[in-house]
């Protein structure tokens, strides 16, 4: 088995006397598009939050590639090749989808004052590369048209594709997805997990935390799922399914 | 006659003590184009606001100077705007500026280098005078120690700082010495840390508007009502807001003029024309400035430039002319004397005023105090004995 | 009594003026039934829930709740009305406590006490964070407590934007159910959600909508068995994209 | 005539002057979101710091290297520069009316120094005395109020180009990032600290080089000119003439001195003589009137800023065809 | 020392009052008010007014109640120049802010406010000129508490400070424990939820600026009884009260109290560690001391949480 691209160890964290992620130990395997299940509040959005480096652990650790970054800041993680998208979509509001996007990848030489000052030619060339790119992640996400429109005025769904474009755009290696399905429509979602699948067969590894147990079943594998902080199964989508203890408190009678 | 020969004044009328200044000086301008005005012109007063800002008082001047083609211009209160006006705007120009009340030893010193072309001129004297007559005061009066409140601006640091000499050559130990920030809420602090020295009594070189607050704060918390305060203070607004039966031992001091009627007769003029005595600092000054100003411009005849109108500012107060005084009259006559070639002793409200090369004044002193019917002259210093001290001093 | 509760004609309504995004949009809610809108992100269905909450400006049509005109009405005066709506953003004050977001809307009713009882029983999770600020909840939490903000007033008519997404399978499916429910109790519900199959499962009823206009509507079992729009809106097999 | 020019290019030099201080604002504030309370503290920083470098010795005082001009002019501007690092340091974590409130307290302590600290700063009376650059050649004539206006917008050219081609390119778009969401900004590996602190310290170095112009044309600076008003005026400018764009700012800044110099014109021209004396009064009113009007009738500014505008030609982009959402 | 800090208590409370309606202004209408502190010019010279009239008409209304130099007529005078000065506030409201608020973000109304607050300043100017006027032309001395250490109070300043801590308490009551106040916090997180959550929007603006001018017509009268009235006091008053607002945090009732305490007392210990001249800078180096540490202040809560 390979080793790990990324893992924790018994990470925790606490919200005064509230533990809501507890000793959470954890590998993702290269190249797997793993899906994080749980009930709500069972916190998997803090463990995001704390391997993306958006919240400080109360204890435990953090490794990318073997390599510890518990703690660390999240612009640092980018850097690494950690990329993540928000539950709660975060665009930046009044400046276009197409500028949302052509943010996304590192170390652009325009982003320097050097840069933009005086490497005007190569800023303008890589300005045009990003661009076509951009687009084209745009046009993929049904929001070509809106490639001008401020940001802040999308629907709902429409800022979850935009979550999610701007995370790809970075081309990192792992990507954290929260909920990318939850308020897009199904015929679209359709067209996301294609995209995840060819990124995903092109070595990009996909850490999903999802409700839409369709999307789950079919595409993730293996699963993890979170109760009151902790892990309480690891396994295939299917053995999730007949999981006593999922059935009872996630999945309910319904499914 | 519809011609009209443009003066410039700037002012800050949009402060409370900046306003009756102006007015001073527009009436000046009325009385002396009553009398006669300037080759069969009248002078028209161009009155801007320079709001105590620096930048807008340079504006104004440049207004006044490029626009209006002024060669006169009268202003401003604050050396602070007054300095940039001259240096920047007026000086360059050639245009001559008279102001009322900046008192900054640095003019002093720009018109000593030459900064100013003898175009600068003001009818205040500096701060000197002032501190010398207060430890007088102290002295005869017998007061062993001092505290010192003063305004924090060019003005009051440096005042307080002759003051704070003055008193120590005259036998009075400063024990405390407290800057009062302008546009506070509250003297509170200040008053408490300045009531902490126990001092005999307290020395103020304010302004009515935090003085008021300072010196109600000061008496409420059971301070000594032995003050001594500057002409700044020398403001109906003042005593009526402090209260006389507070005021029984309070001390002015203000430049003068040798006991003419001069001085007394503004104060009557003054209140006829407006209502109220005199209060408020710098009103006999802006009176006089104005009216050696325009004297001497119609002097100089209506196209005259800045420099000869300057030139002609000795030939208005000229102490072996004939003496005429600020009335309507007075100017009338003085405005026949000039035109003969004559020269006159203007005495205005600050008496015979003098210039030296820099365009100062001096002056001698009175002290005065708050009275039932305004402000009371109490004792008159007299120029030899202002100039002793000040030997003195200087050992 | 007539048969529709709530009654849209011709409506035009958007953000900015002169920038409609919905164009002559018509749909009737019957009462005591469940109706779902779907269709496309970005289609306008937030945009028509809010246009009947009063939130967006309307600039032609009518709006009618129970054969009176509400369509220019403040949207504070509408609980009054018996209509509720939950957003499907920004639906929770993250400031206020769970305990006072729920007082809020509950604050002109005299029985208040129970009413929080009952909501508390219809969402347990709740329960234990009562105390707590909104904002720290976990997005599904939030998502119950917006819901049963919307109850709370025992609503005759209710607008739920995609009140499922980000709640776990089994919630979900107690939501839906929960809806289904009220419509047994007098409640008329509007529904617009993205979790089609589950939602029109328990429909009486679907519109769907894409850009800003009617497309079609039908009985729900009817719109979940044609295999058109189960093609375009349901994520059956992808049509037209990029 | 003359005098006409001469004023007009008086009034030019001083609205020049703001609106380089009012790019520097637009820096902090239209892109990165930065409230800065305390610009004339920077403002002031520069122009001290010019004139101690370059004004001639005087006794008792600090200062008065007569450096040249340029090296004065540039040692003001780091000044300004230092003071935003250490300043940014401290407070940039710090948002919104926090911020203000705490740049407004640096300003006013700012103000506090030059008003007491005599040795260094001559106290309430002043700084003055500095050889203005040419002027020897010129004179200080009417020629000369062209060459230094000529002076000043070179300068305010050099600092609108840098700024358009900053804003512009992807290090703008990065601040403005910043200016909308932090957090998101920051799982996008932008590093807001850094990238604050930065527009912070540029911009503020912008101020202080409008501070050094102003000292070197007034050849006088004194607590007076620290008075928060010029903050206030700056802002005013921004506002006015639409926060984010650099057309707007440069507009906003003669039109809104244009407005506090003309509306004291007029009232000194035209308002009757009994009026006078209140002018002072009313032309506040009237500049309050302007500024409440314009903000009713163009509450974006004159030159809203435009999203979506970035580095390259927007015609260079593709037609757009999505069709997933076509039935 | 014990006498600065009683000073600074004193003082500071009549910043808390106003402290009080400028964060509760602040917090709803979600920007810094600068013309608000203008109210307590309004407040104060509205009181004048109605205090002379009254006094006019009812002369037995003009005796001081003892020890204060408050009279009965001054307190009618106060309760009229409340209502004046909140309606005024909702005036202001009504011709600029509300317009403005419509279309465009909180800083054009900041600067909106500035104009406000040029305009409102000078009008006073305009009617009752530059001069200082003052309620009642005794100076109320100061009564001693205690000789060694020295401590000197007036009487006005310790009703003053208990009319702060009452108002305080019972504003921070009606914030955390009526609807009311839920209503009032809602609105100032979210004015769309709030509105379909039954709340109607334009009678809690005027709710709150009823109550902001109220407060700041009460500590302008309070003000204008230990020291004077100018048409520039509001001016005066902007920083400090700003000061008070941000140290306390935005939004807090106690956080304003104490902000004004705080505010206050820096101001009245400055003295004791720097030069005179350096006082007005004292508070702010303290709220930047707070800030450092608390960057929302004491009370205040991160918006974007
Ligand atoms: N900042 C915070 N302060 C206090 N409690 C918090 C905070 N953030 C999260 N929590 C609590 O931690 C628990 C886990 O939250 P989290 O957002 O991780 O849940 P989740 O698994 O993502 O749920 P969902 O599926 O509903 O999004 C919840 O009970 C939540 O109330
Ligand atoms: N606040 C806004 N200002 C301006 N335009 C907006 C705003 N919100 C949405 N829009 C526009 O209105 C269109 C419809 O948005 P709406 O939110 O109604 O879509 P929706 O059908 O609810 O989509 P979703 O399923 O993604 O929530 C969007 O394409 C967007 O361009
Ligand atoms: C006494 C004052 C009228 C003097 C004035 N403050 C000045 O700066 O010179
Ligand atoms: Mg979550
Ligand atoms: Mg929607």
């Amino acid at each position: 088995m390979s080793t790990p691209v990324l893992s924790t160890k018994g990470l925790t964290r606490d919200f005064g006397p509230f533990r809501a992620v507890d000793g959470v130990s954890l590998d993702i395997r290269p190249g797997t598009i793993t899906g994080l299940i749980g009930p709500n509040g069972a916190g998997k959005t803090t463990f995001f939050n704390l391997i993306s480096g958006a919240l400080k652990p109360s204890a435990g650790q953090v490794l990318l590639n073997g390599q510890d970054i518990t703690g660390l800041p999240p612009e640092a993680l980018f850097g690494k090749g950690l990329a993540r998208t928000f539950q709660i979509p975060r665009p930046f509001r009044r400046m276009s989808l197409l500028e949302n996007v052509m943010l996304a990848p590192q170390g652009q030489r325009g982003e320097t004052v050097l840069g933009a000052l005086f490497s005007r030619a190569a800023v303008r060339a890589e300005e045009a590369r990003l661009r076509d790119k951009a687009m084209g992640i745009l046009e993929f996400m049904t929001l070509g048209k809106l490639a001008d429109h401020p940001a802040g005025q999308i629907s709902g769904g429409q800022m979850k594709l935009l979550e999610l474009a701007r995370a790809l755009m970075g081309d990192p290696a792992v990507i954290l997805l929260d909920e990318p399905a939850a308020g897009v429509n199904p015929s679209l979602t359709r067209v996301l997990i294609e995209r995840i699948e060819e990124l995903n067969r092109r070595g990009t590894t996909f850490f999903i935390i999802e409700h839409d147990m369709d999307f789950v079943m079919r595409h993730c594998d293996p699963v993890i799922a979170l109760a009151e902080g902790k892990v309480v199964f690891e396994g295939t989508a299917a053995e999730a399914q007949t999981n006593p203890l999922l059935l009872d408190a996630y999945l309910g009678a319904a499914e | 006659q519809d011609c009209a020969v443009k003066v410039g004044v700037v002012y800050p009328t949009s402060i409370d003590w900046g306003k009756p200044i102006a007015a001073t000086a527009l009436w000046v301008t009325d009385m002396i184009n009553e009398a006669g005005g300037i080759d069969g012109c009248k002078f028209e007063a161009v009155l801007r606001d320079d709001q105590s800002d620096p930048k807008v008082g340079v504006d104004a001047a440049k207004a006044l100077v490029d626009l209006d083609k002024v060669q006169l211009l009268l202003g401003t209160v604050a050396s602070g705007v007054t300095i940039p006006m001259l240096t920047s705007v007026t000086a360059p120009a050639g245009v001559m500026q008279m102001s009322c009340c900046s008192s900054s030893n640095r003019l002093t010193q720009i018109a000593a280098e030459g900064t100013t072309k003898g175009l600068w001129f003001r009818t205040f004297a500096t701060s000197n005078v002032q501190a010398s007559v207060a430890a007088i005061l102290a002295r005869d009066s017998g007061y062993k120690t001092i505290s010192i409140l003063y305004k924090n601006d060019d003005w009051g640091q440096d005042i307080a700082k002759l003051a704070a000499a003055a008193f120590e050559a005259a036998g009075v130990t400063v024990v405390g010495s407290t800057a009062i920030t302008d546009g506070q809420p509250s003297y509170r602090a200040e008053v408490t840390e300045a009531l902490g020295a126990k001092a005999d009594a307290v020395y103020m070189a304010i302004y009515p508007k935090e003085g008021i607050s300072v010196v109600r704060e000061w008496l409420s918390l059971g301070g000594t009502q032995n003050i001594i305060g500057t002409n700044s203070l020398k403001s109906d607004e003042f005593k009526e807001a402090v209260g006389m039966r507070y005021l029984a031992n309070f001390q002015g001091t203000d430049t003068s003029t040798p006991r003419t009627d001069s001085a007394t007769a503004f104060v009557d003029a003054y209140t006829a024309q407006f209502g109220a005595a005199p209060s408020g600092p710098g009103l006999p000054n802006s009176f006089d400035a104005a009216a050696i100003a325009l004297l001497a411009y119609a002097a100089a005849g209506k196209d005259a430039k800045g420099a000869d109108i300057a030139a002609k500012v000795p030939m208005v107060t000229d102490p072996a002319g004939e003496k005429i005084g600020g009335t309507v009259e007075g100017f009338t006559k003085a405005l026949a004397l000039l035109k003969e070639g004559k020269s006159v002793s203007y005495q205005g409200g600050t008496g015979a005023v003098v210039f030296d090369a820099n365009g100062d004044v001096s002056a001698p002193a009175v002290a005065w105090a708050f009275g039932d019917s305004g402000i009371e002259e109490k004792r008159y210093i007299p120029l030899e004995e202002v100039g002793a001290f000040m030997d003195s001093m200087a050992k | 009594m007539s048969d529709t509760v709530l009654t849209i004609e011709g409506l035009e309504a958007g953000y900015v003026r002169d920038l409609p995004i919905l164009r002559n949009v018509a749909l009737t809610l019957r009462r005591q039934s469940l109706t779902t809108i779907i269709g496309p992100n970005g289609a306008g269905k937030s945009t028509l829930i809010k246009a009947i909450a009063g939130l967006v400006p309307v600039s032609a049509g009518r709006i009618m709740l129970d054969g009176a005109e509400i369509t220019h009405l403040r949207p504070d005066r509408m609980g009054e009305l018996g209509l509720a709506y939950v957003p499907q953003t920004d639906n929770i004050f993250r400031q206020l406590s769970i305990r006072e977001n729920l007082a809020l809307v509950m604050r002109r009713m005299p029985d208040r006490a129970s009413r929080l009882q009952e909501l508390l029983g219809v969402f347990p999770a709740l329960e234990p964070k009562l105390g707590d600020r909104a904002g720290s909840l976990s997005g599904g939490q939030r998502q119950m407590l917006a819901v049963a903000m919307a109850l709370a007033r025992r609503p005759r008519v209710m607008l739920m934007d995609e009140p499922s997404a980000g709640l776990s399978p089994k919630i979900t499916a107690e939501v839906l159910d929960l809806a289904r429910g009220l419509t047994g109790q007098g409640v008329s519900i509007l529904l617009v959600e993205q979790n089609v199959k589950q939602a029109l499962r328990v429909s009486d009823h679907c519109y769907i909508l894409a850009e800003g206009r009617n497309q079609l509507d039908g009985p729900a079992a009817q719109i979940l068995s044609d295999p058109v729009v189960g093609e375009i809106y349901l994520g059956g097999k992808r049509v037209g994209a990029a | 005539m003359i005098g006409l020019i001469s004023y007009i290019a008086f009034f030019a030099t001083m609205a020049g002057i703001m609106a380089i201080a009012v790019l520097g604002l637009n820096l902090q504030w239209g892109n990165t979101g930065l409230f800065n309370g305390g610009v004339v503290a920077f403002f002031g920083m520069g122009a001290y710091g010019t004139m101690i470098l370059g004004g001639r010795p005087e006794a008792e005082q600090f200062g008065g290297f007569e450096l040249p001009f340029l090296i004065a002019f540039a040692g003001g501007i780091l000044a300004a520069g230092l003071m935003a690092w250490v300043v940014g340091k401290l407070t940039l974590r710090l948002r919104h009316d926090y911020l203000a409130i705490a740049t407004f307290g640096v300003a006013i302590a700012f103000e506090s120094v030059t008003r007491n600290a005599e040795w260094l700063t001559g106290g309430a009376k002043g700084l003055r005395g500095f050889p203005r650059p040419f002027e020897a050649a010129i004179g200080d004539g009417f020629t000369y109020g062209l060459v230094f206006l000529a002076l000043v917008l070179a300068v305010l050219i050099v600092v609108y180009v840098g700024l358009e081609r900053l804003v512009r390119a992807p290090y703008g778009r990065v601040l403005r990032a910043i200016r909308e969401d932090e957090v998101a900004a920051r799982s996008l590996g932008k590093d807001p600290a850094r990238m604050r602190l930065q527009a912070f310290i540029i911009g503020s170095m912008i101020m202080g080089a409008a501070g050094g112009l102003y000292v070197t044309f007034y050849a006088f600076v004194s607590p007076q000119d620290m008075a928060p008003i010029l903050t206030f005026q700056l802002w005013a400018m921004l506002i006015v003439g639409g926060a984010g764009n650099n057309r707007g700012a440069v507009l906003g800044a003669f039109l809104i001195w244009g407005a506090w110099t003309l509306s004291g014109f007029a009232l000194a021209r035209y308002a009757p003589a009994s009026m006078q004396l209140y002018a002072g009064s009313v032309q506040y009113i009237l500049i309050g009137l302007v500024i409440v009007g314009m903000l009713l009738w163009r509450p974006q500014g004159l030159v809203p800023e435009r999203i979506g505008k970035t580095f390259n030609d927007r015609a260079a982009k593709a037609p757009t065809n999505t069709g997933a959402h076509q039935a | 020392m014990i006498q600065n800090l009683v000073d600074g208590i004193l003082t500071g409370s009549i910043y808390s009052l106003a402290a009080i309606g400028m964060t509760m202004v602040m917090h709803m209408l979600r920007f810094a008010n600068f013309s608000y502190a203008e109210l307590l010019g309004i407040g104060g010279y509205a009181a004048l007014v109605f205090d002379r009239l009254f006094a006019a008409l009812v002369p037995a209304l003009g005796v001081a109640i003892e020890p204060l130099t408050l009279t009965w007529a001054l307190v009618l005078a106060m309760l009229v120049a409340m209502v004046i000065t909140g309606a005024s506030a909702v005036l202001f409201d009504w011709l600029v802010f509300k317009r403005i608020r419509a279309k465009a973000d909180a800083l054009s109304m900041v600067f909106a406010s500035f104009g406000v607050a040029l305009i409102v300043r000078n009008v006073i100017t305009l009617i009752f000129g530059h001069k200082a006027e003052l309620y009642s032309q005794d100076i109320a001395f100061a009564v001693v508490l205690s000789r060694d250490p020295m401590l000197l109070v007036k009487p006005d300043q310790i009703f003053t400070l208990v009319a702060a801590l009452v108002l305080m308490l019972a504003f921070h009551l009606v914030l955390t424990r009526t609807t009311f106040g839920y209503a009032l916090r809602a609105v100032a997180e979210n004015p769309n939820l709030s509105q379909v959550s039954g709340v109607r929007l334009s009678s809690m603006v005027t709710a709150v600026w009823m109550i902001g001018g109220g407060l700041s017509a009460a500590a302008g009268v309070f003000y204008a009884m230990t020291n004077h009235l100018s048409p520039v006091m509001g001016h005066n008053f902007v920083l400090p009260v700003f000061a008070a607002t941000i140290v306390g945090g935005i939004g807090s009732v106690y956080g304003a109290v104490l902000g004004g305490f705080i505010v206050g007392i820096a101001s009245g210990l400055a003295l004791m560690v720097l030069p005179s001249g350096y006082t007005p800078a004292m508070p702010f180096v303290i709220i930047l001391a707070v800030l450092l540490v608390r960057p929302h202040g004491l009370f205040g809560e991160d918006r974007d949480a």
